[in-house]
């Protein structure tokens, strides 16, 4: 065994290499640093800056994506004696797979094979490694499962992977990788794809196994927060460089490099909004006098530009020979809101829960069935397709969580900002492109990107396109649906700030959908927060997150990691609790939604007997 | 070895050309089914090598004077397969079948002019025709009405064929294979072969590389551009005879261009007879201007083909006002014979030369017969005729204008005459030379251009003995009754 | 203009020049071969092999089989790309409107569609040879209608695909008509699956017009397409391979430039191969 | 079950549409039955009168009902030029058709599947470009072509195999295997071409997935992920393919039954289009699309057994 100020593993100078047909691509370079036995190590960075070419090369994984290991050392102090890694050949990397380092990754959806039993995929690595027997490893796997409290292990046991809900299958993704007691589990970016409350519980188990089974954990994420929540050192990566390396405390405290502070400084931080009027800026490395964009004016006109009544969505469920209706999904239940000039609504909540169903439903993107949304006073919902397109469409826009996808990928950037232009007759001829450049300008692109094609843009530069094409309207109001879920740290402080510098110049109100608690405290002024298609608590900014009262804000907002390793809320056994269906059976008339006002503008569902 | 003492058993696998179909003798028309059942079944009377109508199943038969009434002496003791011996009641029953137009047979109309069928005893059968019809006697050797079937069989004749043949229908696999069987009782006496199997393997290549690898025994139609290689293979014997059928280029008469007869001359005139018999048929054959059976008395050996002149054809076609390119004709032949696709790409090439802008349209054999035959829809075409060695049948059928296979659309005052003559005249060498002059007739006017007998092939293993008598003299039928194999 | 990374390729570049090479020919021939060339019969030269006068051989009425093969080239590339094209007419609008309308409308339509594909393709195309006759131009026909179930099936599945991706709503809202959708949005996003569907369908058109020749019912003699060439050859396949192998090599390296080159299309069209490997 | 039901039921709507459309098409079918009994040697009243037995001038309507009320009832007619009752002709036909399309089928599978997951495994490299360029061969040419090489090569030239024929296994069960084998093999060439790409594209697909990464990451050997992880994934996708194909294999034997007088389904559906046999066209044509069907259901059938995701939805 070694002993605790040995390294359990060190990377020395590790540089790999992909080959491809324009050459050698460099994944990572001259990458150095070590953990320690029962210490956490969080990778940082941002997407394509590495961290999982390196966690890959630890485990010798990356030659399957067709990576080589072309410098370093990669030293693994392991049962049998210290080895380099880099040189072990595949029989001894087979045993330590699984065996003596464990790895968990992103998609718990994907990283289960969909045909096999979760005990199958339990106890194979068990019987490889251990030479278990059938019984002996199902015996261990129960309790794996137990280790990691999943309800009912015994059931588990039996079911596939689509039979169990993400969280779930996440823990069993850690069972198994716990299986042979690992002196090192590398976890890449093991909650991205969670909910902030399962993320949460994942973060919590993560954490309680490391401390039970004195293993150390080499943590990979892009969420600072995560980071500040988990780590004892910070590995911080920058396009396959190593910046900084340190104690979590001094990296957050006192980063040394230009580059870590940036990040750090693009990340918001719940709770730094507190106290504060209205929305603000992130204040940006290198970016000049964010200061100077003012605070969005405060909603005061009396008549909401948009409101919402009693909205209700439901999707039919399709089955049977003529494809009748055989369930409702109630996406959207009795929800009404409304939406003043200026202003920005958010609507947070968990997936699934509705809140992109609400916003397309208010563009009628989906059509509601029932309820009213008038906008200036109009009924939305009475128009006909044409009126739909002149009266509605012109006033709001959308802009959607995927840039990849939001834009058409065979049509020039300039064209597809124009056809709204065109359409709906706000501008002709030599016009046209004038404004289009204008608006390209207003958004801070380059004019030379109208004549490209999406695919030469990177993710931000394309959901500033997109908003570009939401701005040649003009429209009173857009509708951002996860509009900066997708993008890094720094570009989504990049694009956040350039909407509240749009909003405080043009006047425009946002439905600003998210499910980061931490991006809504910064730009909204009121949030709405939203659980099974219902609106359970609506409010200002300061009553939704210094004055929570539904019982699920409550639990939301405290599962919501800090970024600042000083607050740390990271706590043992969450409660386990699945969210339950949204899908009723035809016919279902749910109780409408009654609402206490607990404070002025702050409503509370009231809980139903059930 | 041919010279050693036949051997009785064994199995003979046979691959035939063609598919077997309805395997009722009265209904059926093809020769390919003919060609199988004819083991099966007996015909009253059978024709020789010169084609001279002979006794068979009728011991003897008279003929009165005035060419109406038909006497018949049965063979006594004749015994069906069902066990059963052959009376003058099965003879009447099998004519009476024929000429009920339910029955659907095909050789309906030989028995037009008959008046009555009467059976005075059980082994004499009369027949009295109500006009006089020349050639009734020799139709009845023909391939179907002919046939003696046991009374009161009609209804089973088309799936388990029952005769009185050397051969007992044992079983067929639709489309596969046909299997017979020695019949001991047959009163020409028992045929050596235990069984005969007809494999049916219509794709030339397959049939021969059945042949070459053992598979079959023999096979009929070898094709013609291999014959030349078989016959020099040691291991194969041959044997080839003239004619197994004969070929004409048709012209629709009621075509315009057609109309005229020097335009038909004129694409006599286009057509090389020798070099379109040896590019079609790789030479197994021999040009004719006669359709006549060759060794038969109303083959009009005088007549002689046109030579190719494409100056002439063009000067022809001018004459008759059509200028190069000015006359367009579709060709339409029946994949059913591969050697009339090529014969007519052959042509075409030559049409063109002479200035005719010439296509092809290939038919299948249902398609051929339903636009060239029924609808009569077509502007040239070719055909082949098997066995219609009987002269009435071949030239009154074929271009009367009431002929029953005038498909052409032929109507000739002078053919017609001469063919209505023929029928009421008794005397063969007088109706023989009415015949010849009909020959005359067809190629004067280029009616149709004839152009061939081709020959009939078989291969077969060294093993299989008593191949000298296994064609029919009417060409087309294959008899196993004296085949044999060699142990 | 830059070559795309697929084309760069060594088996994507292959099967363009085999592609192109072929299309050429097709479009070429013609030109500097008199047609003529291609029936010209010689009978002191039937089945001959390839010899100086003759580079590839005869066939069994001692025709080029050089010039036939390459004016074949012609016929064969015409009839799979007219039939492909004519599939692709039909085939479009239906995938388009059944994926992008749904409802009703698809329901009915793929349930023909669903039909049409019960029977075999070459099934399909021979009865409806037959009914129509043979020629050139109702070979085209079978052939295309054979193929147009599986085309519409494509497209509607990839216009479902395609309906529901942020940039159509993104269109909607940006005020346009669901025609200029269809035509704007879809269309081009379907393209490249419809291409490479092309692709291989042209392949399967050459196969099956030589298989409807095999049966008698496809190109019609003199002519000379590849089909009816092989077809030919059956009956002289042992005396005369070169009869088969001529227009069976011309067939096999037009279907395998198609398929590299679909292949290749396939991955330079890809909008999310480009930049990355 | 509901699936099943469901699934049933569409299937009825189909085969209606089927028998509606083979209906149509074949009576549309130029030519004429009655002269097809016939042959040459016929005369226009006895086609009348043949044509009025047949019921050939009955409205088309009348001729459907008739017509679906047999298949219904299970008289499905005689064929006019066969002059046998369809139902047991076709029913042994479709024997024969049933030992090549299995036998070719499984000839595919077991080479191509392998040959796929081969390829997929070592993607992009020799052994890809190796098995992808063989597979590609294979589709290349027409399967009569390589009937007729096989012949050429197994009867002709080693002669170890018979050239043409067909065997009833009941009868003789090696003869029938050894009759099956050369269009067994010509139809699998092509199929087995498919189903490598097939199997090849889809298994590049599944070894990218994180699943296999996972397994890896365990520890498991390279081959139990490939083989057991992989290709259980690969089996649903991969049938599905060989179920669409077993469409493609009945238009095929129209050509290599013929060429290897191989008499099944696909040359009694030939012979009976080439002489208008218009009833056993109808039944025939309708068999074979209802087989075609069938054959994909069974594999639908077979996915939701192997695929857990689709089991339980
Ligand atoms: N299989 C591969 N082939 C070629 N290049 C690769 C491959 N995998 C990774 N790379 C390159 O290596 C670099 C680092 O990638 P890596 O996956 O480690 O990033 P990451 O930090 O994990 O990003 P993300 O947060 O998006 O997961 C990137 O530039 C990427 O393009
Ligand atoms: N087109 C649709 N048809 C049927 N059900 C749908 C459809 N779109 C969404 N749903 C269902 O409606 C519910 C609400 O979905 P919605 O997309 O509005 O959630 P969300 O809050 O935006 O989730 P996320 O954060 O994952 O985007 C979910 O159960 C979803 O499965
Ligand atoms: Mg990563
Ligand atoms: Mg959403």
């Amino acid at each position: 065994m070694p002993d605790g100020n040995t390294p359990l593993v060190s990377v020395e100078g590790l540089r790999v290499e992909f080959a491809s047909d324009g050459g050698t691509i460099v994944g990572v370079e001259n990458v150095s640093f070590s953990v320690a036995p029962g210490e956490t190590v969080c990778i940082v960075g941002e997407s394509g800056s590495g961290k999982s070419v390196t966690s890959l090369s630890l485990m010798r994984l990356v030659e399957f994506g067709g990576g080589t290991i072309a410098e370093g050392r990669l030293r693994f102090a392991g049962q049998g004696g210290e080895i380099d890694l880099a040189q072990a050949d595949p029989e001894t990397m087979r045993g330590i797979r699984g065996n003596e380092i464990g790895m968990i990754f992103q998609e718990p959806m994907t990283s289960l094979n969909p045909v096999f039993t979760i005990e199958r995929q339990m106890t194979d690595g068990l019987r490889a490694h251990r030479g278990l027997s059938g019984a002996q490893a199902r015996q261990r796997a129960l309790e794996l499962l137990q280790e990691v409290r999943i309800p009912e292990p015994e059931r588990r046991l039996k079911q596939y992977p689509h039979e169990l809900s993400g969280g779930m299958r996440q823990r069993v993704v850690i069972a198994m990788a716990m299986a042979c007691r690992p002196r090192l589990l590398i976890a890449d970016e093991p909650t991205t794809a969670l909910d902030v409350t399962i993320q949460a519980e994942i973060l919590a188990l993560i954490d309680r196994l490391k401390r039970e089974n004195g293993m150390a954990v080499l943590f990979i994420t892009h969420d600072m927060a995560v980071v500040a929540q988990m780590a004892d050192r910070v590995v911080v990566m920058y396009r396959g460089n190593l910046v900084e390396e340190g104690p979590v405390g001094r990296i957050f405290a006192a980063p040394q490099e230009e580059y870590t502070r940036a990040l750090l400084a693009a990340v918001p931080r719940l709770g730094d909004m507190r106290g504060k009027p209205g929305p603000e800026p992130l204040r940006l490395v290198g970016a000049d006098a964010p200061d100077s964009v003012q605070a969005a004016v405060p909603p005061g006109d009396p008549e909401p530009l948009l409101q919402v009544l009693h909205l209700t969505t439901r999707y039919p469920v399709k089955g049977g020979l003529f494809r009748r209706t055989v369930a409702n999904v109630h996406a959207v239940e009795d929800v009404s809101f409304d939406i003043a000039k200026g202003e920005t609504l958010a609507l947070v909540g968990e997936s699934g829960c509705g809140k992109s169903s609400c916003g397309r439903s208010i563009l009628r993107l989906a059509e509601p069935t029932s309820g009213q949304v008038l906008l200036d006073r109009t009924d939305v919902l009475a128009l006909n397709e044409r009126d739909l397109r002149r009266k509605v469409w012109r006033d709001i826009q959308m802009v959607f969580q995927d840039p990849f996808a939001s834009l058409n990928p065979y049509m020039r950037l300039a064209a597809q900002v124009a056809e709204p232009l065109s359409n709906f007759g706000i501008a002709k001829g030599s016009e046209i492109e004038d404004r289009i450049a204008a608006l390209f300008d207003r958004v801070e692109l380059p004019r030379s990107f109208m004549r490209r094609f999406p695919h030469e843009l990177s993710g931000g530069q394309r959901q500033r396109v997109a908003i570009a094409r939401a701005l040649a309207v003009s429209p009173k109001l857009i509708v951002a649906d996860e509009a900066v879920s997708a993008l890094d740290v720094s570009v989504q402080a990049q694009v956040l700030n350039l909407m509240m510098e749009l909003q405080s110049t043009l006047g425009i109100s946002y439905l600003f959908i998210s499910h980061d608690m931490a991006v809504v405290e910064r730009v909204s002024h009121r949030v709405g927060v939203m659980y099974l298609g219902r609106l359970v608590e609506i409010g200002s900014r300061a009553q939704i997150f210094e004055n929570p009262r539904h019982p699920y804000t409550h639990s939301l907002l405290s599962a919501v990691p800090i970024a600042d390793p000083a607050r740390r809320t990271v706590r043992d056994d969450l409660k386990f609790r699945p969210i339950p269906s949204p899908v009723f059976p035809v016919g279902h008339e749910p109780a409408p939604s009654v609402y206490d006002e607990v404070e002025p503008g702050h409503l509370v569902l009231r809980q139903q007997a059930s | 070895a041919s010279h050693s003492a036949p051997v009785t058993g064994g199995t003979l696998i046979w691959g035939h050309s063609e598919t077997t179909q309805n395997l009722d003798m009265h209904q059926t028309g093809t020769a390919s089914t003919g060609r199988v059942l004819q083991n099966v079944h007996d015909s009253i009377v059978t024709v020789d090598k010169d084609l001279k109508v002979i006794p068979n199943l009728a011991e003897s038969f008279e003929q009165s004077e005035d060419g109406l009434v038909y006497t018949f002496k049965l063979r006594p003791g004749v015994m069906f397969h069902n066990g059963k011996t052959m009376t003058s009641a099965d003879v009447k029953f099998s004519f009476d079948r024929c000429r009920n137009p339910d029955t659907g047979a095909v050789n309906f109309e030989v028995f037009n002019n008959v008046a009555s069928i009467e059976t005075p005893d059980d082994l004499t059968v009369i027949i009295t025709l109500g006009q006089v019809n020349a050639p009734f006697l020799s139709r009845l050797a023909e391939n179907g009405a002919g046939v003696i079937m046991p009374e009161g069989s009609g209804e089973v004749q088309g799936t388990t064929p029952i005769g009185c043949g050397p051969f007992k229908f044992v079983r067929r696999e639709f489309g596969n294979e046909v299997e017979l069987e020695r019949f001991d009782d047959y009163w020409g006496g028992p045929a050596y072969l235990d069984k005969v199997i007809a494999r049916e393997i219509t794709e030339p290549t397959v049939r021969l590389t059945g042949l070459r690898t053992g598979e079959l025994h023999m096979i009929n139609d070898i094709p013609a551009d291999r014959i030349a290689e078989i016959e020099a293979d040691p291991n194969l014997q041959v044997v080839a005879w003239f004619p197994l059928n004969w070929d004409f280029v048709n012209f629709n008469h009621d075509y315009e261009p057609f109309k005229n007869p020097k335009v038909r001359e004129a694409f006599d005139y286009m057509i090389d007879k020798e070099v379109l018999l040896e590019g079609a048929l790789w030479g197994q054959g021999k040009t004719t201007a006669s359709p006549s059976y060759p060794t038969s008395a109303s083959y009009n050996a005088a007549l002689t083909q046109r030579p190719q002149d494409i100056e002439k054809a063009k000067a022809l076609l001018s004459e008759a006002g059509y200028g190069p390119g000015d006359l367009k004709v579709v060709f339409k032949a029946t994949t059913n014979y591969p050697y009339h696709i090529e014969a007519a790409q052959i042509m075409l090439e030559w049409f063109r030369m002479a200035g005719v802008d010439a296509s092809i349209e290939q038919l299948t054999w249902a398609d051929w017969l339903s636009q060239c035959w029924v609808d009569k829809d077509f502007q040239i075409t070719m055909m082949n005729f098997f066995t219609l060695w009987e002269p009435d049948f071949l030239y009154y059928s074929l271009w009367n204008t009431e002929g029953a296979f005038n498909y052409r659309k032929i109507s000739n005052p002078m053919v017609d005459e001469l063919t209505a003559k023929a029928r009421v005249t008794v005397d063969p060498a007088e109706r023989a030379e009415v015949y010849k002059q009909v020959q005359q007739v067809v190629h004067d006017e280029t009616l149709d251009v004839v152009l061939w007998f081709r020959n009939g092939t078989i291969g077969a293993q060294p093993t299989v003995m008593g191949l000298d008598t296994i064609v029919h003299p009417n060409g087309s039928n294959l008899r196993f009754h004296k085949v044999w194999l060699a142990a | 203009m830059r070559i795309p990374a697929a084309f760069r390729r060594s088996k994507g570049l292959i099967g363009a020049i085999l592609v192109l090479s072929v299309f050429l020919v097709a479009l070429l021939a013609p030109v500097f071969i008199p047609e003529d060339w291609a029936t010209q019969m010689d009978m002191r030269a039937r089945l001959s092999p390839p010899t100086w006068a003759h580079p590839l051989g005869t066939d069994q009425l001692g025709r080029d089989l050089m010039y036939r093969v390459l004016l074949g080239a012609q016929t064969s590339i015409y009839i799979a790309s007219a039939a492909v094209l004519m599939s692709i007419v039909i085939g479009l609008p239906l995938g388009l409107i059944s994926g992008y309308v749904g409802r009703t409308t698809d329901n009915v339509l793929m349930r023909l569609v669903d039909t049409l594909l019960s029977f075999p393709a070459l099934l399909l195309a021979l009865t409806i040879s037959a009914v129509l006759g043979p020629n050139l131009q109702n070979t085209i026909i079978a052939i295309g209608i054979a193929f147009t179930p599986f085309l519409a099936r494509i497209i509607r599945g990839e216009a479902l695909r395609v309906a529901q991706m942020p940039y159509v709503e993104g269109a909607r809202t940006a005020g346009n008509s669901d025609f200029r959708i269809i035509v704007h949005h879809i269309l081009p996003n379907i393209m490249p699956a419809v291409i490479v569907q092309s692709t291989i369908s042209l392949a399967f058109a050459i196969l099956a017009e030589a298989g409807l020749s095999f049966l008698g019912l496809g190109t019609q003699p003199p002519d000379a397409s590849w089909g009816l060439m092989i077809q030919a050859s059956r009956d002289y396949l042992d005396r005369a391979p070169w009869t088969a192998l001529v227009p069976g090599v011309a067939v096999a390296v037009t279907v395998l430039g198609l398929n590299m080159f679909g292949d290749a299309l396939r991955d330079a069209l890809d909008p999310r191969a480009k930049g990355g490997s | 079950m509901s699936y099943l039901v469901n699934r049933l039921l569409s299937m009825m709507l189909t085969l209606f549409l089927i028998s509606v459309i083979t209906f149509t098409v074949t009576n549309i079918l130029p030519g004429d039955v009655a002269m097809m009994i016939m042959g040459t040697q016929s005369n226009p009243e006895a086609l009348a009168g043949l044509r009025q037995s047949l019921g050939l001038n009955d409205p088309l309507i009348v001729q459907y009902g008739r017509w679906i009320g047999g298949m219904l009832t299970g008289d499905w007619g005689n064929s006019l030029v066969f002059k046998e009752p369809i139902a047991p002709l076709l029913l042994q036909k479709m024997k024969a058709s049933a030992l090549i399309v299995l036998f070719s089928m499984s000839i595919a599978l077991v080479c191509a599947v392998p040959l796929g997951v081969w390829a997929a495994v070592h993607a992009n490299r020799w052994q890809d470009t190796a098995a992808s360029s063989a597979s590609l061969v294979g589709v290349s040419l027409p399967d009569f072509f390589w009937g007729i090489m096989l012949i050429l090569l197994f009867a002709r030239g080693l002669g170890w195999l018979p050239s043409s024929g067909f065997i009833d296994p009941a009868d003789d069960i090696w003869g029938a295997m050894r009759h099956a084998l050369l269009p067994s093999l010509a139809l699998g060439l092509g199929l087995m071409a498919h189903l490598t790409r097939m199997t090849r594209a889809t298994m590049t697909g599944i070894l990218n997935q994180e699943f296999i990464r996972v397994a890896r990451a365990k520890g498991l050997d390279e081959g139990t992920v490939v083989w057991r992880y992989g290709l259980a994934n690969a089996v649903g996708p991969v049938m599905t393919v060989a179920g669409l194909q077993v469409g493609y294999l009945f238009g095929s034997i129209i050509v290599i039954e013929s060429l290897f007088n191989f008499t099944g389904m696909g040359w009694l559906t030939y012979q009976a289009l080439l002489n208008r046999d218009i009833p056993l066209i109808q039944a025939s044509v309708f068999v074979i699309a209802a087989v075609v069907m069938l054959a994909n259901l069974i594999v639908d059938l077979l996915y939701v057994a192997v695929d857990p995701r689709i089991r339980l939805s």
